[in-house]
C-alpha cells in the first residue's frame, strides 16, 4: 500500500512538473519532450490502478504515434527550435486566472463528493479480455463508428494537408 | 488509496492544459496543451472505472485516446494548411474575420 | 303657426277636411321634400334651366302646403277635441286620432307621435319619428314659409352667382334639417337636426369661400357651435340615462314626475343651456353670429334670423319640463336662463349701436331679440317666448331681406359710406323695411308689440301695479326688457336714417329691386303687421273673445303630462303703455339726434362732426329753447349717445371684440400651439423618441457585444472556459 | 344554395383572393391589363360572395349567433381547430373588407404608384384581403392569430416598396410594433389555453382555443392571472388599434404608405385590434376587462385629445388624417372600455364608420397628392375652385369625420360618449363621466382640425404655383367608381344606423358577460367563478 | 488459440437487430461507394459523385421508413442504442437535410474545383454521426457520434484550401470544437464517476434524489456547455460567425442546420433521459442560455453587414428559442421535446432555404455583403420572394413555417405555468420583434433599394439542383406554416417521447 502511495506521489509530482513545463517552456522541442513525460506518467498511473490494456494503448498511441505526429508537425511548420520569444502571449494573467478559477471549482466539487472515497484495496487488473468482451458486445456500435471516424479523419487530413498540384 | 488523489491530479492537469491553450500563441503548442486536457479526462475515466470496478471506464478512455489521436491528426493538418498559406502558425494572427 | 292658417284658412280648409289626421301622421313628408330636393339639385341641378332653383322652390312649396295642411288639422284637433273649448269656426271634422298618441292626456290635446326603430342597442330599440303638436306645427309653418320666401327672393338675389345651384341645394338641405329638427320625436333626432343645420349654416356662411374672412367666419360659426354641442351631447346623454329614453315626451315626463333627481335635471339643463348659448347666440358665445353675416343675405334672413338661431329657443321649449324643473323657474325671481337672456338682450342691443354694416346691426339686433326669448322662457312665459319667436321670424326676415335688397342696389352693406336717401330710389324696400322696423321696435298694432308685451308681462316684475299671477317675480328681467325696448327703438331709428334718409352717399344710381325680391318683402312686411293679431291678450276687449289667445290655445300643450303646469300672467294695460312709452322715447331720442341734429349739419352727414362730447353738448345746449327738447337732447346725447353709444357701447364693443371674441380666437390659436407642442415636443421627442432610443440602445449594445468577437480564437476559448467555470461556480454556490 | 353557403361560403370567400393571387403568380408581369382584370374579378367575386353571405345571413335570421360555422380539425396536437363563423359583430367588418378591396383595385387602375409593377401590387392586396377576411371569420385563437399576422407582410411590402420618401423607416416601424404586440398576445393566448378549464369537445375533455367555448372555460382562472393574460392581449390589440402611447407607428405608416395602402390600413387593419378586444379579450376575460377598463378608457381619452392636438400641428394632409385616426380610434376604445352593450355597439359602428370615412379621406389625400405632388397644406388651397367635385367630396368626408349626425361617423362617436356616462355597473361612474367630458372636448377639437384642414386645402384661391397647372383636374371616372359606394354607405349608415346596429346588437349582447353588471369587480369575479 | 478460450467465456455475442441499424449501415455503404468511385473511375467518376451521394441518401430513407412503419421501439445493448420515433424522425431529418446540402453543393463544389469525392465522403460520414446520435443513449455513443459528425465538419470548413478565410474558419471551428469536447468529456467523466455506467438511464438513477451535489452540477454543466457550443448558444457561440463566414457556403448551411440539430438531439437525450431529475440544475442553466442566446444573438445580428454572419447570429438567436423549452422540460417533459423537435425541423427547412438563396445570389454578385442584395427584386423577383419567405419565416411571421416553430416554443414555456416560464415567454416575445428588424433589413434591401447603377440586370439563371433545393425548402416552409399538422404529425409529444 505504501509503495503504491509513494509511487503515485512520485509519478504525480513528475507529471505536474512536466505538464507545467509543457505549457511554459519556450522551446517547442522541449515542450514535446515534456509532453512525453506526462503521457508516460499517465500510462504509469493506468498500470497502477490496474488498467493494463489502456496503459499499454496509451504508450502505443500517444508516445508511439501522437508524439511523432507532433514532431512532424513541428518540423513541417519549420518552427524555430530553441528559446523562442514568440511562443507565448505577453499577458498571461487572464489565462492563469481562468485556470486557477477552474481548478478551484473542480477541487471544491471533487473534495465535496469524493473526499473520503477510497479506491478498492484489491485493484486486480482488468484484463484485456474483459475489456475486449465489453468493447465488442456492448460498445460495438461506437467502435464501428470510431473506425469510420478514423478513416474520415485520415482521408480528410490527407486532402487538407496535401499540397495542391501546381499550387 | 484515495480516489481523490487521482481526480485532483487530473484536475490539476486539466487546468494546466487550459492555461496552455490560452497562454500559448503557437498552434502546435496549443495542440499539445489539448493533449494534457484529454489525458486528464482519461485519468478521471480510468480512476472511476477502478473505483466502480468496471471496464467501462477503460473503454471510454480507449475511445477518447483514439479520437484524440484523430483530432491531433487533423489538427496538425489544419495547422499545416495554415502554415502553408501564411508562413506562420501564430494563432493571434488568424483574425481576418471578426465583429 | 296656426295663426297663418287663420289667414289662409279659407283655401286650406277644403283639402284638410278630407284628409283628417293624415297630414299629422305623415308630417315626415314635410322634411322629406326638401331633403330629396337637396339630392336632386346636387346631382342634377345644373341640368335644369333655372339651375335647380325650381326644384328647391317646388319642394319647399310642397312642404309649405303640407305644413299648412298639418296646421289646419292640428287646429281642428285642438278646437274640436281640446279642452279649451274653441268655437266651431275651425272645428272642421275633428276626427279622432287613430294613431299612437303619447303623453297621457289629462284634458289637453296630446301630440301626434309616430316612430320607427332607428337603431337597436342593448336589445332595446331606439326610435326616430315625428312628434307633432302645436309647437311643431308652428315651427313648421314659420320655417316653410320663410324658407319659401327666401327661395323666391334668392332666385333674383344670387342670380348669376357661380355657385347658384349649390346655393339652392344647401337652402334645401337647411330647410330639411330644420324641419327634421322641429318635428323630432327624440332628443337624439334633435341632436341630429341641430348639427345638420349647423353644417348648412357653415356651408352657406362660407358660400363665397374664396375670401379668407368668409371661410374664417364659417369656421368660427361651426367651431363655436361645436363647443355648445358638447353641452348638447352630454345633456342628451344625461337625460337618456336619467329618463331611460331619448323620447322627448318621456324625458319631459321623467323630469316632471320626479323620476330624475333635481341634481340630474339641473345638470342636464345646464349642459343644454350651453348648447342654446352657442346656437342661439347668447352672451358670451354669440360672437360667431355677427361674423356669420359674411354669408349671402337671404341666408342671414333664413338661417341667422328666422329659423336656425331659434333652434335653441325651440329646444328649451321642447324640453321645457327639464328646464322648468332644473332651474326651478316657478316661484323664483332669478335663474341662469333668465339672466343669460337678459344680459344677451342688453348686450346685443347696445352693440347694435356702433355697427356701420347694416347687416351687423340686424345681427346684433337678432342676438338681442333671441335674448328676449330666452329671457321669456327663463321667467316661465313659454307662450310669450314662442309668440315672439313667431313674430320675430317675420319682421326680422323682412328686415334682413330689405337690407339685402338695399345692398343689391348699392353693392355694399356699409350704411355710412354707401347708403342714405334710398327712400326715394327704393320705395318698396323702404316701406317694407319700415314695417319691419316698427314691429321690431314694438310699437302698438305691429306684431312685435304683442309678443314683446307678453314677455314683459310674463316676467311678473310688474307686481306693484297690480299682481299678474306670473311664475315668479323677475323684476330685474323686466327692467332689462324695458331698457332693451328703448335701445331697440333707438338703433333702428339710426339704421333707418342712415339708410333711407339724408342723401345718397354711394356710387351710381340705385334702383329698386325686381318683383322676386319685393314680393317676399311685402308678404313678410304684411306679416310683420298682422302676425301679432293671433294672440290678443285675454283681457283685450277690443276684439271678440273668441279671437283672443288663439296662439296660446293652438301651441301651448296644456294639461298634458309632458309639459309643466305653468302659470299665465294676467296682462296689464299699464305695463303695455309704459313699454310703448319707453320704446317711443328711444325712437324719439335717436330721431332727434339724426333727423334733426345730424341732418342739420348736412344731408350727407352720418354723425355730428365733433362727436358726442360733453363740451359740445353744453355749447349746443345754450341754443336750445324748449326745455322739453333740451331735456331730450340731453337725455339722448348724455345718456344714450354719450354714455350708451359712447363709453358703454364702445366699452361693450371693446370687450366684445377684444375679450370675448379674442377668447374664441385665442382658444383656437392656443389649441394649435398646444398641438404643436404636443406633436413636436411630446410625440416626436418623447413618445417616438423612446421608441427610437430603444432601437439605438439595441444597436449600441449589439456593438458592445460585437467587441467580444475579436477574431482571436484563444479569446473565444477564454470566454468559453471562463463562462463554463463561472456558470459551474455559481450553480454550485447557489444550489 | 343555402346549404352550400352555410358550409362553404365563408371559407371560399376567405381563400378566393389567395387563389386569385396564385393565378396571377403564373402570369408574366408584362401582361398588366390581365393582372388588373384578374385582381378585379377576384375581388369583385369575393364581394359578390359577401353579398350572398349577407343575404343568407339575413335569411338565417340569427344575428347574435355564429353563422356559417365550419369546424374542422387543423392542428390537433395543440387542440387548435379550423373554426370559422361570423356573427353580427364580424359580418359588417368582413363586408367592409370585401367592399374596400375591389374599390382599391379600381382606384389603382391607372394610379399605380412608383415603381409600378401592378402584378406584385395587386397580389399583395389580394393576400391582404385573405388575411383580413380570415381574421374576422376565425373563431379559433390560433387561427385568428395566423390571419392576424398574415396581413403584416403584404402591408410591410406595400409601404416599403410603393411608399414615400421615408418608407423604409415607416415600414419597419409598422412591422416591429405590430409584431411586438402580437408576440405578447400569442403568449396570452397560450396562457389562456393552459389556464382555462378543459372543455368538452367532440365528446372528449380537452383544452381548447375555441373562442366559442373559452368564455365559459376561462371563468375559473384566478383573477390575478386573468389580469396578466388580459394585459398581454391589451398590448397586442392596443398596438394594432393603435392606442396612445403605442400610436407612433401609425402616422409614419400612413404618411409613407401608397394611397391604397393607407386606405386599407385605415379602413380595415386598425379594426383588427379593436375587433380583438370586442371578440376575444372582453368576452373571454370579462373580470379582467373590468379591472383594465378604467385604464383603457383613460388611454382612449388621452388618445382622443392627443390625436387632435397632433392634428393641429400638422402641415401634411395625410399625416393629419393619420393622427385623426388616433383620435377616432380613441372613441372606439372608449366605447369598448365602458363594457356596456351600448358602448360596444358604438365601437363596432365606429369601426365601420371610421373605415369608410378615413378610407375615403386617404383616397382623397392620394388624389390630391397625385395632382399637386405635395400634401403640404400651406401650399395647397382652392381645391374647390380647381376641382369642385373633389372639393365637395372632401368636405363631405370632413363632415362625416368630425361626427356630423346624419353621417356614419356620428354613430360611432356619440353613443360612445353616451355610454361613458353610464358604464357597466362594475366600473366607477365618476371616472367614466370625466372621460365623457374629455371626449366631448375631443369632438370640438375634431371640428377644429378638420375644418381648418378643409379651409386650407379647399377654400380660397389656388396658390400661384398651381393656378394654371393642367395636372389639377377634377375627379376621374375610376376615382368616382371607387368613391361613390363609400360615400353612399357613409350617408346610408348615417341616416339609418339600424342597418348596422340591428346586426351588431344581438351579437354584442351575447358577447357580454352578465357579471359586468355586478357592483364590484370582486363580485363580478365571484359570480363568474360560481357559474 | 485454445489458450484464449477460457477468456472468451465472458463474451456474449451481442444480439444485433440489423433492421434497427440498417440506416447507419446503408449510409456507411453509400459513403464507401462514393469514396470508392473516385478510386476506381478517377476523373471520370467526378460527374456522378454528387448524384450518387444524393441518391444514396434517399435510399437511406427506405430503412427509416420501414422502421417507422413497424412502429416498435427497438433497444440494443441494454438501452445504449435505441430506435424509437424520436430517433427515426430526426434521422429522417438529417438525411433530408444532407440531401439538400448535396443539392446545394453540387454546383458550388464542381465549379469551385475543390476535392469532390472526398467532400461527399466526409459529408456522408458526418451525416452518419448525426444519424447515430439520434439513437445514442449512452455517453460513449454520444461522444463518438459527436466526434464523428464534428471531425469531418472541421475539415469541410477548411475545404477551400487556398482561401485564408476558409483556413481560418476551419482552424477556429476545430480548436473551439476540441476545447468544447474537452470540457464535455470532463463532465462526462464526472457523470460516469457518479453512476459507474455510461448509459443515460443509469445516470438518471444515480443523479436523482436529494440535493444536487457539486460534482453532479459540475458534470451536468460541463456536458451541457459542450453541446451549447455545438448549437452555438451564447456565450459559446463565438466560433459560429467566423466559421460560417469563412467556410464554403454549403458547408455553412450544413453546420447551421444539421450540426446544430445534432447538438439539440444530444441535449434532448441527455437532459430528458439522463439528467431528468436534476431540473433544479439544468432548468436555470437553460434559462440563462436561452435568454442570453436569443438576446445577444439578436443584438449582434443587428450590426452585421455580411449576410452569412447575419445568418450566424440569427442562428445564435434561433438557438436561444430552441433552448427555451429545455428550461421547462422538467415541468412538461414530452411537450418540451416536441417543441424543440418541431422547431428544429422547421428551422432546418427555412434556414436551408435561406442558404440556398445566399448561394444562388452569390453566384451573381460574388459577395456576401447584405448591400449586394439591393435591387434583387429587379432581376430575380422569384428569388426575392422566396428569400423574403425564408427571412420572414425565420422571424416567425404567420403563415410561414417559422410562426409555428415559435408558437411551439411559446406554448411549451407557457404550459409550464411558472414565473420562469412566463418571463422566458415575454423575453422571447420581445426578442422575436428585435429579430424581425434584421430579417426585414434583408428584405428591405431586396425589395426597396434600387440596384447599383452598373449592376448586371439580366435575369438570373438558377441551376437545377439549386432550384430543386429552393423549391423543396420553400414548399416545406409554407406547408409547415399553413398546415402545421404536416409537422406535428411527427412531433407530437406523446409520439416522440424518448425511450431510455
Amino acid at each position: 500500500m505504501i509503495a503504491e502511495h509513494v509511487a503515485f506521489g512520485i509519478i504525480a509530482a513528475v507529471m505536474v512538473a512536466a505538464a507545467s513545463r509543457v505549457v511554459t517552456t519556450r522551446d517547442i522541442m522541449h515542450a514535446a519532450l515534456y509532453l512525453v513525460i506526462v503521457l508516460a506518467g499517465v500510462a504509469a498511473l493506468f498500470l497502477l490502478v490496474g488498467a493494463e490494456f489502456t496503459g499499454i494503448t496509451q504508450v502505443l498511441i500517444y508516445i508511439g504515434a501522437v508524439i511523432v505526429l507532433f514532431l512532424f508537425g513541428i518540423m513541417l511548420t519549420r518552427s524555430d527550435f530553441g528559446d523562442n520569444e514568440d511562443t507565448d502571449y505577453k499577458r498571461k494573467f487572464p489565462a492563469l486566472l481562468t485556470a486557477a478559477l477552474l481548478l478551484a471549482v473542480m477541487v471544491v466539487a471533487l473534495v465535496d463528493r469524493f473526499g473520503t472515497e477510497k479506491l478498492p484495496d484489491d485493484l486486480s487488473p482488468q484484463t484485456t479480455a474483459q475489456v475486449s468482451d465489453e468493447l465488442f458486445s456492448q460498445f460495438i456500435v461506437p467502435f464501428e463508428a470510431v473506425s469510420v471516424l478514423l478513416l474520415a479523419a485520415l482521408i480528410g487530413a490527407i486532402v487538407v494537408a496535401r499540397r495542391e498540384e501546381g499550387g | 488509496m484515495y480516489l481523490n488523489t487521482m481526480l485532483l491530479l487530473a484536475a490539476v492537469l486539466f487546468c494546466i492544459g487550459v492555461y496552455g491553450v490560452l497562454a500559448r500563441r503557437n498552434g502546435v503548442l496549443v495542440l499539445m496543451s489539448i493533449e494534457l486536457i484529454l489525458n486528464a479526462v482519461n485519468i478521471n475515466l480510468v480512476a472511476f472505472g477502478a473505483f466502480h470496478a468496471t471496464v467501462v471506464g477503460q473503454i471510454f478512455a480507449l475511445f477518447v485516446i483514439t479520437v484524440a489521436a484523430a483530432e491531433v491528426g487533423i489538427g496538425l493538418a489544419i495547422v499545416l494548411l495554415l502554415y502553408r498559406n501564411r508562413r506562420s502558425i501564430n494563432l493571434d494572427q488568424v483574425d481576418l474575420m471578426r465583429g | 303657426m296656426g295663426a297663418l292658417s287663420a289667414v289662409f284658412g279659407a283655401e286650406a280648409v277644403g283639402e284638410a277636411t278630407a284628409a283628417s289626421g293624415w297630414f299629422l301622421e305623415n308630417a315626415w313628408l314635410i322634411w322629406l321634400f326638401p331633403a330629396v330636393s337637396f339630392l336632386l339639385i346636387l346631382l342634377f341641378g345644373k341640368r335644369f334651366p333655372k339651375g335647380g332653383s325650381e326644384i328647391g322652390i317646388f319642394a319647399v312649396g310642397a312642404s309649405f302646403v303640407f305644413g299648412v295642411a298639418t296646421a289646419i288639422q292640428w287646429i281642428s284637433e285642438v278646437e274640436g277635441g281640446g279642452s279649451k273649448g274653441a268655437e266651431g269656426e275651425y272645428a272642421l271634422g275633428a276626427g279622432a286620432l287613430s294613431l299612437a298618441a303619447e303623453g297621457e292626456s289629462s284634458g289637453g290635446v296630446s301630440a301626434v307621435s309616430r316612430s320607427i326603430t332607428w337603431l337597436t342597442n342593448g336589445a332595446e330599440s331606439i326610435g326616430a319619428g315625428i312628434l307633432i303638436d302645436g309647437l311643431a306645427v308652428m315651427m313648421i309653418f314659420v320655417v316653410t314659409l320663410v324658407s319659401l320666401l327666401v327661395h323666391v327672393y334668392s332666385t333674383d338675389y344670387v342670380a348669376g352667382d357661380r355657385r347658384y345651384t349649390h346655393f339652392f341645394a344647401f337652402l334645401s338641405l337647411f330647410t330639411a334639417s330644420m324641419l327634421f329638427f322641429v318635428t323630432a320625436s327624440t332628443t337624439l333626432q334633435m341632436l341630429v337636426g341641430w348639427e345638420l343645420v349647423g353644417v348648412c349654416s357653415f356651408a352657406l356662411i362660407g358660400h363665397w369661400w374664396e375670401e379668407k374672412p368668409n371661410s374664417n367666419a364659417a369656421l368660427k360659426a361651426f367651431f363655436t357651435n361645436r363647443v355648445g354641442d358638447m353641452g348638447l351631447i352630454i345633456g342628451v346623454s344625461i337625460l337618456f340615462f336619467a329618463a331611460g329614453t331619448f323620447d322627448v315626451i318621456g324625458v319631459n315626463e321623467a323630469a316632471l314626475n320626479g323620476t330624475m333627481t333635481h341634481t340630474v335635471t339641473l345638470a342636464a339643463a345646464l349642459c343644454l343651456t350651453a348648447a342654446v348659448m352657442s346656437k342661439s347666440g347668447q352672451f358670451f358665445l354669440h360672437t360667431w353670429l355677427p361674423d356669420a353675416m359674411a354669408g349671402p343675405t337671404p341666408v342671414s334672413a333664413l338661417i341667422h334670423a328666422a329659423t336656425m338661431v331659434v333652434a335653441g329657443i325651440f329646444m328649451i321649449a321642447r324640453l321645457y319640463g327639464v328646464f322648468f324643473e332644473g332651474y326651478s323657474i316657478g316661484g323664483s325671481s332669478l335663474n341662469l336662463l333668465a339672466l343669460i337672456g337678459g344680459v344677451t338682450t342688453l348686450v346685443g342691443a347696445s352693440l347694435a349701436f356702433v355697427q356701420n354694416d347694416i347687416k351687423k346691426v340686424l345681427a346684433y339686433s337678432t342676438i338681442s331679440q333671441l335674448g328676449y326669448m330666452v329671457l321669456a322662457l327663463g321667467v316661465g312665459a313659454w307662450t310669450a317666448a314662442l309668440f315672439h319667436l313667431f313674430t320675430h321670424a317675420f319682421f326680422k326676415a323682412c328686415l334682413f331681406l330689405g337690407s339685402g335688397s338695399v345692398s343689391h342696389a348699392v353693392h355694399s352693406f356699409d350704411m355710412k359710406k354707401d347708403m342714405g336717401g334710398l327712400r326715394a330710389h327704393m320705395p318698396h324696400t323702404y316701406r317694407t323695411f319700415m314695417l319691419g322696423t316698427l314691429a321690431l321696435a314694438g310699437l302698438p298694432i305691429f306684431s312685435g308689440f304683442w309678443s314683446k308685451d307678453e314677455i314683459l308681462v310674463g316676467t311678473g316684475g310688474w307686481g306693484f301695479f297690480g299682481g299678474t299671477d306670473a311664475n315668479g317675480s323677475y323684476t330685474i328681467m323686466l327692467v332689462m326688457g324695458l331698457v332693451t325696448a328703448a335701445l331697440t327703438g333707438a338703433y333702428m331709428t339710426r339704421v333707418v336714417y342712415l339708410t333711407f334718409f339724408g342723401e345718397y352717399r354711394g356710387h351710381g344710381t340705385p334702383h329698386e329691386s325686381g318683383p322676386r325680391i319685393t314680393a317676399p318683402l311685402w308678404i313678410l312686411g304684411s306679416l310683420a303687421v298682422v302676425a301679432g293679431f293671433i294672440n290678443f291678450p285675454p283681457g283685450f276687449q277690443l276684439v271678440p273673445e273668441s279671437w283672443r289667445e288663439k296662439f296660446f290655445q293652438w301651441v301651448e300643450p296644456v294639461g298634458v303630462s309632458y309639459f309643466p303646469s305653468i302659470k299665465h300672467a294676467t296682462p296689464s294695460w299699464s305695463l303695455a303703455i309704459v313699454s310703448v312709452i319707453v320704446a317711443l322715447a328711444g325712437i324719439a331720442a335717436a330721431a332727434y339726434y339724426y333727423f334733426v341734429r345730424v341732418r342739420a349739419v348736412s344731408p350727407m352727414a352720418t354723425e355730428l362732426p365733433n362727436g358726442p362730447t360733453r363740451r359740445w353738448v353744453l355749447a349746443r345746449a345754450g341754443h336750445s329753447v324748449l326745455v322739453n327738447k333740451y331735456y331730450l337732447d340731453w337725455l339722448y346725447t348724455r345718456v344714450i349717445v354719450g354714455f350708451v353709444k359712447g363709453p358703454l357701447a364702445k366699452g361693450t364693443n371693446w370687450v366684445n371684440q377684444h375679450v370675448i371674441d379674442r377668447v374664441v380666437n385665442e382658444v383656437g390659436t392656443r389649441s394649435v400651439q398646444a398641438g404643436n407642442v404636443v406633436y413636436h415636443k411630446v410625440d416626436q421627442l418623447v413618445v417616438d423618441g423612446v421608441v427610437n432610443a430603444t432601437g439605438k440602445i439595441s444597436d449600441a449594445s449589439g456593438e458592445e457585444l460585437r467587441r467580444m468577437q475579436t477574431g482571436k480564437v484563444q479569446q473565444y476559448a477564454a470566454i468559453m472556459f471562463i463562462a463554463a467555470t463561472i456558470l459551474a461556480g455559481i450553480f454550485i454556490i447557489v444550489i | 344554395m343555402a346549404e352550400f353557403l352555410n358550409d362553404w361560403g365563408l371559407s371560399l370567400a376567405t381563400f378566393l383572393p389567395i387563389i386569385g393571387a396564385a393565378v396571377m403568380l403564373l402570369i408574366p408581369k408584362e401582361n398588366e391589363q390581365l393582372h388588373k382584370l384578374i385582381a378585379l374579378a377576384t375581388s369583385v367575386a369575393v364581394a359578390v360572395f359577401g353579398v350572398l353571405l349577407l343575404i343568407q345571413f339575413i335569411d338565417n335570421d340569427d344575428y347574435g349567433a355564429l353563422n356559417f360555422v365550419v369546424d374542422k380539425s387543423w392542428i390537433d396536437v395543440i387542440d387548435s381547430r379550423y373554426i370559422m363563423g361570423v356573427d353580427g359583430i364580424s359580418l359588417p367588418l368582413m363586408l367592409l373588407t370585401m367592399l374596400i378591396v375591389p374599390l382599391c383595385v379600381i382606384y389603382s387602375w391607372n394610379h399605380f404608384p412608383e415603381p409600378r409593377n401592378p402584378k406584385a401590387f395587386l397580389m399583395l392586396i389580394l393576400i391582404l384581403e385573405t388575411g383580413m377576411i380570415g381574421t374576422f371569420a376565425a373563431q379559433d385563437l390560433i387561427l385568428f392569430f395566423v390571419f392576424f399576422e398574415v396581413v403584416l407582410l403584404p402591408m410591410y411590402f406595400m409601404i416599403g416598396v410603393w411608399g414615400g420618401e421615408n418608407r423604409r423607416y415607416a415600414a419597419i416601424k409598422f412591422f416591429l410594433f405590430t409584431l411586438f404586440g402580437s408576440a405578447l398576445m400569442l403568449v396570452s393566448f397560450l396562457a389562456l389555453y393552459f389556464l382555462a378549464d378543459p372543455t368538452m369537445v367532440a365528446g372528449e375533455l380537452t383544452r381548447t382555443f375555441d373562442m366559442r367555448l373559452l368564455p365559459d372555460a376561462a371563468a375559473g382562472i384566478a383573477k390575478s392571472s386573468q389580469v396578466w393574460v388580459f394585459g398581454g392581449m391589451f398590448l397586442g390589440f392596443g398596438i394594432k388599434v393603435p392606442m396612445f402611447p403605442f400610436h407612433t407607428w401609425l402616422p409614419d405608416a400612413h404618411t409613407e404608405a401608397p394611397t391604397v395602402g393607407s386606405v386599407i390600413l385605415a379602413a380595415v387593419l386598425l379594426k383588427l385590434g379593436t375587433y380583438g378586444f370586442v371578440r376575444i379579450a372582453i368576452p373571454i376575460l370579462p373580470e379582467a376587462a373590468a379591472e383594465w377598463a378604467p385604464f383603457i378608457g383613460l388611454l382612449a381619452v388621452i388618445g382622443i385629445i392627443y390625436g387632435a392636438l397632433g392634428c393641429l400641428a400638422q402641415r401634411d394632409l395625410k399625416r393629419l388624417v393619420a393622427f385623426s385616426s388616433v383620435a377616432h380610434m380613441g372613441f372606439v376604445m372608449l366605447g369598448i372600455a365602458t363594457l356596456t352593450d351600448f358602448g360596444i355597439n358604438a365601437a363596432v359602428f365606429g369601426m365601420v364608420a371610421h373605415g369608410l370615412i378615413t378610407g375615403m379621406l386617404f383616397f382623397l389625400a392620394g388624389s390630391v397628392k397625385e395632382r399637386y405632388h405635395t400634401l403640404d397644406m400651406t401650399r395647397l388651397g382652392g381645391l374647390l375652385v380647381q376641382a369642385p367635385r373633389m372639393g365637395w367630396i372632401l368636405g363631405f368626408c370632413v363632415m362625416a369625420s368630425l361626427g356630423l349626425p346624419g353621417l356614419a361617423g356620428f354613430w360611432g362617436e356619440f353613443p360612445a360618449i353616451l355610454a361613458s356616462y353610464n358604464p357597466a355597473e362594475v366600473l366607477a361612474e365618476e371616472t367614466f363621466r370625466s372621460y365623457m367630458v374629455v371626449a366631448a372636448v375631443g369632438t370640438v377639437l375634431a371640428a377644429g382640425y378638420l375644418l381648418w384642414m378643409f379651409q386650407k386645402t379647399a377654400f380660397g384661391n389656388p396658390k400661384d404655383e398651381f393656378a394654371n397647372d393642367p395636372n389639377v383636374k377634377d375627379a376621374t371616372f375610376s376615382e368616382y367608381l371607387a368613391w361613390v359606394p363609400l360615400l353612399i354607405l357613409i350617408l346610408l349608415l348615417g341616416v339609418y344606423p339600424q342597418l348596422l346596429f340591428g346586426a351588431t346588437d344581438p351579437a354584442v349582447v351575447n358577447s357580454l358577460s352578465e357579471c359586468l353588471e355586478s357592483a364590484t369587480s370582486e363580485a363580478c369575479f365571484d359570480a363568474a367563478a360560481g357559474q | 488459440m485454445f489458450s484464449f478460450a477460457p477468456s472468451l467465456v465472458g463474451f456474449v455475442r451481442p444480439d444485433i437487430d440489423w433492421h434497427a441499424v440498417a440506416p447507419e449501415l446503408t449510409l456507411l455503404g453509400v459513403g464507401a461507394v462514393v469514396t470508392l468511385l473516385d478510386i476506381i473511375f478517377l476523373e471520370r467518376g467526378r460527374a456522378y459523385t454528387s448524384a450518387m451521394a444524393g441518391i444514396g441518401l434517399l435510399i437511406t430513407l427506405i430503412p427509416i421508413v420501414t422502421l417507422a412503419a413497424q412502429g416498435t421501439t427497438r433497444e440494443m445493448f441494454g438501452g445504449a442504442f435505441v430506435v424509437d420515433n424520436f430517433a427515426l424522425v430526426l434521422k429522417a431529418m438529417f438525411i433530408v437535410v444532407a440531401y439538400i446540402v448535396v443539392l446545394l453543393s453540387t454546383n458550388y463544389i464542381a465549379e469551385g474545383d475543390y476535392w469532390e469525392n472526398e467532400y461527399y465522403g466526409l459529408l456522408l460520414s458526418a451525416v452518419l454521426g448525426m444519424v447515430l446520435m439520434a439513437s445514442a443513449r449512452d455517453l460513449i455513443t454520444i461522444f463518438v457520434a459527436l466526434e464523428l459528425l464534428s471531425i469531418p465538419a472541421y475539415l469541410l470548413a477548411a475545404w477551400r484550401k487556398g482561401d485564408l478565410k476558409s483556413n481560418e474558419a476551419g482552424l477556429k471551428y476545430y480548436l473551439m470544437g476540441v476545447f468544447a469536447s474537452a470540457i464535455m468529456l470532463y463532465g462526462m467523466s464526472l457523470l460516469f464517476g457518479l453512476a459507474g455506467d455510461t448509459r443515460l438511464s443509469e445516470i438518471s438513477v444515480a443523479l436523482s434524489g436529494g440535493d444536487a451535489e457539486p460534482v453532479a452540477i459540475l458534470g451536468i454543466i460541463f456536458v451541457i456547455v459542450g453541446f451549447a457550443f455545438k448549437v452555438s448558444g451564447f456565450p459559446f457561440h463565438t466560433w459560429a460567425p467566423d466559421t460560417y463566414e469563412g467556410a464554403p457556403t454549403p458547408v455553412t448551411a450544413f453546420l447551421a442546420v444539421a450540426s446544430k440539430a445534432a447538438g439539440f438531439v444530444a441535449l434532448l437525450q441527455l437532459v430528458y433521459a439522463g439528467f431528468g431529475s436534476r431540473d433544479d440544475v439544468y432548468e436555470p442553466l437553460f434559462w440563462i442560455l436561452a435568454v442570453g442566446s436569443m438576446t445577444a444573438g439578436n443584438l449582434m445580428a443587428l450590426r452585421q453587414k455580411n449576410i452569412v454572419r447575419l445568418m450566424a447570429y440569427s442562428g445564435v438567436s434561433q438557438a436561444g428559442f430552441m433552448l427555451a423549452p429545455l428550461a421547462v422540460i422538467g415541468a412538461i417533459g414530452d411537450e418540451a421535446v416536441s417543441a424543440v423537435v418541431t422547431y428544429v425541423l422547421i428551422y432546418a427547412a427555412m434556414n436551408l432555404g435561406a442558404f440556398a438563396v445566399i448561394i444562388t445570389v452569390a453566384r451573381r454578385t460574388a459577395s456576401g455583403e447584405i448591400s449586394s442584395y439591393s435591387g434583387l427584386f429587379g432581376y430575380a423577383p422569384g428569388l426575392c420572394v422566396v428569400m423574403s419567405l425564408f427571412m420572414f419565416s425565420l422571424a416567425g411571421i404567420p403563415p410561414l413555417g417559422g410562426w409555428f416553430a415559435k408558437f411551439a416554443v411559446f406554448r411549451a414555456v407557457v404550459e409550464a405555468d411558472t414565473a420562469w416560464g412566463y418571463s422566458l415567454a415575454a423575453i422571447a416575445a420581445v426578442n422575436s420583434v428585435i429579430a424581425l428588424f434584421y430579417y426585414a433589413k434583408v428584405a428591405r434591401m431586396m425589395w426597396f433599394e434600387a440596384a447599383p447603377a452598373q449592376a448586371d440586370m439580366s435575369a438570373l439563371r438558377i441551376p437545377p439542383s439549386l432550384l430543386a433545393a429552393l423549391g423543396l425548402t420553400a414548399a416545406a416552409t409554407l406547408l409547415f406554416g399553413i398546415y402545421p399538422p404536416a409537422i406535428t404529425h411527427f412531433t407530437d409529444g406523446a409520439l416522440i417521447a424518448l425511450s431510455y
